[in-house]
């Protein structure tokens, strides 16, 4: 039986690898001296380091203000996330209600596992190209921010919300834009220098997290499942 | 053999107290089996949520919270679930050896539970032999352990069972020394008459050293025999996923889950009913007020506070401290509990023929 | 060491080795070359025939002491028809690194197995084995380590062909 | 919920039957004890939210984590599932007690996630395997948002399985929507796409749908 | 001549004859890949006896997904998320290595506030990746309270990256050119009640576990490995240096700020359990340290020194560089055909990979009760083993 604690580490310094490296080596004890003496000294030494350990419980078990636990379902109101929290992609808008992306696929191109897919279309007013489905994965995103990251317009954000869970994956396609058309930008230029704004205004189209291109079937989409004739619900 | 020698006493004393003859006896003993099993239950989910709830605390959370206040319909859950999940009998197992174990686990447990006094009158059978029964019975729970690890046909529940087997064989020899210390100094076998012999003190105090050794001895062998941590090696999470119980689901499962506990609160009434009175009030010799104040307060209460200080040191010992390794196991017995059993019961022999009890009360 | 570690951009341009290491590999028996890709670690190439002689005498040499072999991997090259086996060699005790290259057949991949140097190499050759099906003379347990052993195929060559694995179509701006 | 009782009394249900069902899958929401299973990144969010203090899954009744899945009632799988493990997962299920429920967190189990594309061993989704009944996205899904994914499913346990039917599970749809879309929401996306053809006025239908907050959920 | 190609059913045939005097028999046991003690999806075939561990055969593959592979069709930037996927606890580190291999072989130089950062959280991760280690082999150990104590501290420490980075364990944070975001203004304030918070808890740590003679007891002298055979296994981070070899590339070859703080490297003496768990514990006091030194000093300057929508084009060749994370060496062999703005050929040499492979010459003769110490000290994570 060796004689017990583990105490502070012995300073040394050692040459590895043609550096000077200050080390600190992992105190070992020593082992027991024979006699009867220093075999209760040992055992006393093993009991009162139970008897350590236990008053540390004891200390969470009787001490105030000791649980930490949150809980979670009930504090949902006053529940905030940090605020760079990576919870759900969203598109931001600007004081009108205008979308800020023009549909550059940047974001599309950084993506790493092609969680964004983008259709874009081509105004018959102004001739270029806007912005028609901003399909976006919450079933493979991986929250890397990289989208967020070379978007020139600054038209992605996270938002805070994590409670996605669902009963069927299909449910985890969304379709991010609320209309396709012309983002923020070219709106208010044309109505600043009159170039046709109530036309361009007029070419957006709604478009609802389920639209057309991603049914819940999101059949198109590697890797989902369409929907069967068979009944997945029931196991 | 033992069933029916707690079935016959049942017997005996049914008809003598009622006089009703044969069905009277029969309606007795269903009566008395039906509660039996009822309180065990009940006692068996209230143990389950004091563990939960006082292992949260210890790690500074809180623990079941939703089902009912404060989590506590937390184990009636938990109880319901396992009665109406699904029952498996994996198909290389033997199937009535399987079926037996828990059975046998749940059985050994009720019987040593019949004999716990609680208080003189709520104390269900007074065998003359109660000491000797319980370590008779205790035996023959580690059966159910070792025909469960043997019918799974799986090679860690195998381990897991001769884990057991090995232990229990060994810390009972430890866990009987004990007792015989305890039936020294009270001088009988039958635990109300222990439990009398401490009207003047609790042989913990009279004992001298001897019976607190025996006490620390009898609460360490006793958490051996009972599979709990720091001894849990049977069912070592981390080393055998589960040990003996890895391939019982559901009732058989709860069986298992049930006996450990109850056998936790049988070990502590045991020890309680040895060492600490029993029922008996805490007295001090001389102090007739503070002793009348004491008495005041009524035996199951004290049983009861007894039983839980026993209870909050053992799960204080789980949440603290890492498991043993089988061979270290093997070693604290043989080499350190054992030698010290015997020594002390050589001890305690020498005490009572010299009668140099500590504190002699009234005679 | 340090200076193996220090970025360096014009280096690689120049055509005298950097390294005195190598000077003396070059100079020695074993028909080592010096390799200029190798980044800014020192790097030779060297044929398979004198592969396990040169690695034995970088582990052997007191002056060198190569005791570590800290990686071993490969790299399918199917222009050149051959896959380069890639030693990564550091010693603990001097601190020096070395990378060593050595072209193989890429249709009838195999080399002599490092294990008696190295223990660790006998689980990186099987690695390169599963991933690339370069085979390992003498190798004491060559199975496929990640892979299930009916797996066809070895995934990281070029021409890695799976019905399994999904290609992404490229998005065009 | 309501849609299955009253289909319960159109069968001949009475009142003790359902108040019997009512208890037992109470029981058994509460009382979903998980299989110690983890692969990968999701496991140590999946610890944090079992393990830790801080989160503490013991106040759902879920702390008894069990390593036999003879035992277990849920098996949350978190962490990239490859071709090799598929079929020991399966057995894994298998070996589970009826009744069983997997939640599947993290997106390498709900599509592949990271492993999607040009990955030769990555299952493109774990349902390919088994049946899962709750899917908690993330990668991996913060502790609460595992939490809201257990909450999910009790919800799904406590409207399912009857005494009569047992083994049959329901899961009702409208809770397992997203937060912040409700079948209204798809109903009047239909409409409007119906409406596709007529005139647009994008000021009214902002202010009807609500367009920029309806993206701010 | 070829070696035979076997499979694993050859590997495990009993031997006809065993060692053992008593007649007794040797079988093979399965340990995972579902099983408490391998952390995830590690197999281990045990060939016993008894209780006695004769061999122990890893059995790998249940979770290799081929990272190395989708490594070729990803760019350099989108590469560095998959590695916060290989060893999901030195997230940070993982990016490190990409992103030192991509500036290296371009010839970018970042700027101390980003060198900065990086240490910085490279040794905060250390330290929650320790903690949570701790944490681990308690519960290994049959100690169930040392888990939560584990991750109820590390829980401060991933406050600390979620405020900065949004995220709690894979952070994609450090990239190429810089890193992704600016440090929080809180960041400063929050490290630093979260180090003192971790000082105070360590001391704990070394109460409740670090001195119980059961823990003494289950991993003195328990799978030793010495320090030759270390080395030749290949062994790297703590357990080499738990073994003697005081060999850390932080000291060694300093990258980061490594060469501008004070700091002692941990190392054992005999290279058993114990040892590894003494340089583990110390290893969180000397990050703490190290962080402390640098906290109050970081410089101004950009954080991001690539555009990131821009290509990364990296000149032909073969690049390799290291870097210690919590769990040894890592290292990154990046090849380049100097056309494309993704790598030929990427491979990671991975420290549990390598260090995996000790634990049979640790837990022979061993107990079964010692090989989950074993497991449990090496601190293996499955996924950076299979890659």
């Amino acid at each position: 039986m060796n004689v017990f604690g583990s105490g502070p580490g012995i300073e040394r310094r050692v040459n590895v690898a043609n550096n000077d490296v200050d080390v600190i080596v992992a105190p070992r004890g020593s082992s027991r001296p024979p006699g009867i003496i220093s075999w209760f000294r040992s055992v006393a030494i093993a009991i009162r380091s139970l008897l350590t350990g236990m008053r540390v419980t004891a200390g969470y078990l009787f001490g105030r203000d000791k649980v930490v636990t949150q809980q979670y379902p009930e504090n949902r109101e006053t529940l905030e996330m940090n605020e760079r929290f990576r919870g759900r992609l969203k598109l931001t808008h600007d004081d009108n209600g205008y979308m800020n992306c023009n549909g550059c696929k940047f974001c599309e191109i950084a993506c790493p596992n092609q969680s964004i897919i983008i259709k874009d279309r081509r105004n018959p007013v102004n001739d270029k190209s806007e912005l028609d489905q901003f399909i976006w994965r919450l079933d493979t995103c991986t929250f890397c921010n990289a989208c967020i990251q070379v978007c020139p317009h600054d038209a992605l954000e996270w938002g805070q919300d994590f409670e996605g869970a669902v009963y069927d994956r299909r449910l985890l396609v969304y379709t991010l834009n609320s209309y396709a058309g012309p983002q923020a930008r070219l709106i208010e230029r044309a109505i600043k220098k009159d170039e046709q704004p109530e036309e361009l205004k007029a070419t957006i189209e709604p478009r609802s997290r389920y639209g057309t291109g991603v049914p819940l079937a999101g059949d198109e989409l590697p890797g989902v499942p369409a929907l069967g004739g068979e009944d997945k619900e029931s196991t | 053999m033992s069933a029916a020698i707690v079935l016959l006493t049942l017997a005996e004393r049914a008809a003598a107290s009622l006089e009703v003859g044969i069905w009277g006896t029969a309606a007795w003993l269903a009566v008395a089996i039906v509660a039996a099993i009822g309180s065990m239950s009940l006692l068996g989910m209230a143990l389950v949520l004091i563990e939960r709830k006082v292992a949260a605390r210890f790690q500074s959370r809180l623990g079941p919270m939703r089902v009912g206040p404060h989590g506590l319909f937390q184990t009636v859950a938990d109880s319901i679930k396992l009665l109406i999940k699904e029952d498996i009998i994996p198909e290389q197992a033997d199937r009535i050896l399987f079926f037996l174990a828990p059975t046998f686990s749940l059985i050994a447990t009720l019987l040593a539970l019949v004999i716990v006094p609680v208080s003189p009158t709520l104390h269900l059978v007074d065998l003359n032999i109660g000491v000797v029964f319980f370590a008779a019975v205790s035996g023959f729970g580690v059966l159910g352990i070792l025909l469960g690890g043997w019918s799974s046909n799986n090679k860690w529940s195998l381990l897991g069972a001769m884990r057991a087997g090995a232990q229990f064989i060994s810390y009972e020899l430890s866990l009987t020394l004990c007792l015989i210390v305890a039936v020294l100094f009270a001088g009988s076998l039958q635990l109300s008459e222990v439990v009398a012999s401490q009207a003047d003190g609790w042989w913990i105090w009279r004992g001298h050293v001897v019976t607190i050794v025996a006490f620390v001895v009898f609460i360490i062998a006793s958490t051996a025999e009972l599979n709990r941590p720091p001894f849990d090696l049977p069912e070592a999470e981390s080393e055998l996923t589960g040990g003996f119980h890895t391939e019982f689901s559901g009732l058989r499962f709860a069986f298992f889950f049930l006996a450990e506990f109850i056998n936790m609160f049988v070990a502590s009434a045991l020890a309680a009913t040895l060492f600490l009175g029993g029922w008996m009030p805490f007295q001090v010799g001389g102090w007739d007020t503070f002793n009348s104040v004491m008495a005041i307060i009524p035996g199951p209460i004290w049983f009861a506070g007894k039983v839980a200080v026993i209870i909050f040191i053992s799960m204080w010992v789980r949440w603290t401290f890492p498991r043993l390794r089988v061979d270290q196991l093997m070693r604290l017995e043989w080499k350190f509990l054992l030698p010290i059993g015997i020594a002390n019961v050589l001890i305690a022999a020498v005490i009572i023929l010299s009668g140099l009890y500590f504190f002699p009360v009234g005679n | 060491m340090t200076d193996a570690d220090v970025p360096s951009p014009d280096e690689p341009a120049e055509p005298t080795p950097r390294n005195p290491l190598i000077e003396a590999l070059i100079a020695s028996s074993y028909g080592v070359t010096d390799d200029p890709l190798s980044g800014s670690n020192p790097g030779v190439r060297v044929p398979v025939e004198n592969l396990y002689d040169l690695l034995a005498h970088l582990r052997s040499e007191p002056s060198l002491a190569f005791n570590c072999l800290l990686s071993h991997t490969a790299v399918d090259r199917p222009a050149d028809g051959t896959i380069e086996l890639l030693y990564v060699l550091q010693s603990l005790s001097t601190g020096q690194r070395l990378l060593v290259t050595c072209p193989v057949n890429r249709d009838n991949a195999s080399a002599p197995t490092v294990c008696g140097l190295w223990p660790i190499a006998e689980w990186q050759e099987r690695e390169v084995f599963d991933l690339f099906g370069v085979t390992y003379e003498k190798h004491p347990d060559l199975r496929r380590v990640f892979l299930d052993d009916d797996w066809r195929g070895y995934p990281l060559r070029k021409d890695y062909q799976d019905d399994f694995m999904l290609t992404p179509d490229e998005p065009k701006q | 919920m309501g849609v299955e009782k009253s289909a319960d009394q159109a069968l001949g249900g009475n009142y003790l039957l359902t108040r019997v069902d009512q208890v037992l899958n109470m029981a058994r929401a509460n009382s979903l004890w998980p299989l110690t299973f983890g692969t990968s990144c999701c496991a140590i969010e999946m610890m944090m939210a079992t393990g830790a203090p801080r989160h503490d899954i013991a106040r759902f009744g879920a702390e008894v984590a069990r390593p036999s899945p003879r035992q277990a009632d849920l098996l949350i799988i978190a962490g990239t599932i490859v071709k090799r493990m598929a079929p020991r997962l399966r057995t894994l299920y298998e070996q589970m007690a009826e009744p069983r429920y997997v939640i599947a967190t993290g997106a390498c189990t709900i599509s592949g996630g990271p492993f999607i594309y040009n990955s030769y061993t990555t299952l493109r989704g774990v349902e390919d395997v088994l049946p899962v009944d709750v899917f908690v996205p993330g990668c991996p899904p913060r502790p609460e948002g595992l939490f809201y994914g257990l909450l999910t499913l009790q919800r799904m346990i406590k409207s399912g399985e009857t005494l009569r039917q047992p083994g049959v599970r329901r899961k009702p749809v409208m809770s397992a929507l997203p937060p912040g879309i409700s079948m209204d929401d798809i109903r009047s996306e239909m409409e409007s796409l119906l409406e596709a053809d007529s005139e647009v006025d994008v000021e009214a239908r902002r202010r009807q749908l609500g367009w920029p907050s309806s993206t701010n959920t | 001549m070829t070696a035979p190609i076997r499979t694993l059913d050859d590997r495990i045939r009993p031997s006809d004859t065993p060692d053992s005097p008593l007649d007794t028999q040797e079988y093979f046991i399965n340990m995972g890949p579902q099983h408490p003690a391998t952390h995830g999806v590690l197999r281990l075939m045990l060939k016993l006896d008894g209780e006695t561990i004769r061999e122990v055969i890893p059995v790998l593959g249940y979770i290799h997904r081929g990272i190395e592979k989708m490594g070729e069709a990803m760019t350099y930037r989108q590469f560095v998320h998959l590695t916060d996927r290989i060893d999901y606890l030195s997230a940070l580190v993982n990016n490190w290595v990409v992103a030192r291999g991509v500036e290296v072989a371009t010839g970018t130089e970042t700027n101390d506030r980003i060198e900065y950062i990086r240490t910085i959280f490279a040794e905060i991760e250390r330290i929650q990746s320790h903690m949570l280690w701790w944490g681990v082999l308690g519960m290994d150990l049959g100690a169930f309270t040392p888990f939560l104590y584990g991750f109820r501290d590390r829980e401060t420490l991933t406050d600390i990256f979620e405020e900065t980075i949004g995220c709690r364990l894979t952070m994609n944070y450090i990239q190429p050119g810089g890193v992704m975001h600016d440090l929080h203004p809180n960041f400063v304030k929050r490290t630093k009640a979260a180090l003192a918070y971790s000082k105070s808890k360590l001391h704990e740590y070394e109460e409740l576990l670090s001195g119980n003679v059961i823990l003494q007891e289950r991993t003195r002298d328990v799978g030793i490995l010495s320090a030759e055979d270390a080395v030749a296994l290949g062994v790297t981070g703590p357990p080499l240096r738990a073994s003697g070899v005081a060999y850390d590339l932080r000291k060694v070859e300093p990258y980061g700020v490594y060469d501008r703080v004070d700091f002692r490297t941990a190392v054992g003496s005999v290279g058993d359990c114990w040892d590894r768990y003494w340089v583990r514990v110390e290893e969180m006091r000397q990050s703490i340290h190290i962080v402390e030194q640098l906290i109050d000093n970081i410089p101004e300057g950009k954080t991001m020194l690539m555009k990131p929508a821009k290509k990364i084009v990296i000149p032909e060749g073969v690049y390799y560089n290291q870097m210690e994370t919590a769990r040894g060496i890592l290292g990154m062999v990046l090849v380049s055909d100097g056309t494309s703005d993704k790598p030929y050929r990427i491979h990671l040499r991975s420290p549990n990979f390598n260090n995996l492979w000790a634990l049979d010459a640790m837990s022979r003769g061993g107990r079964l009760g010692d090989l989950v110490a074993n497991v449990s000290s090496l601190d293996l994570v499955v996924p950076d083993i299979d890659r």
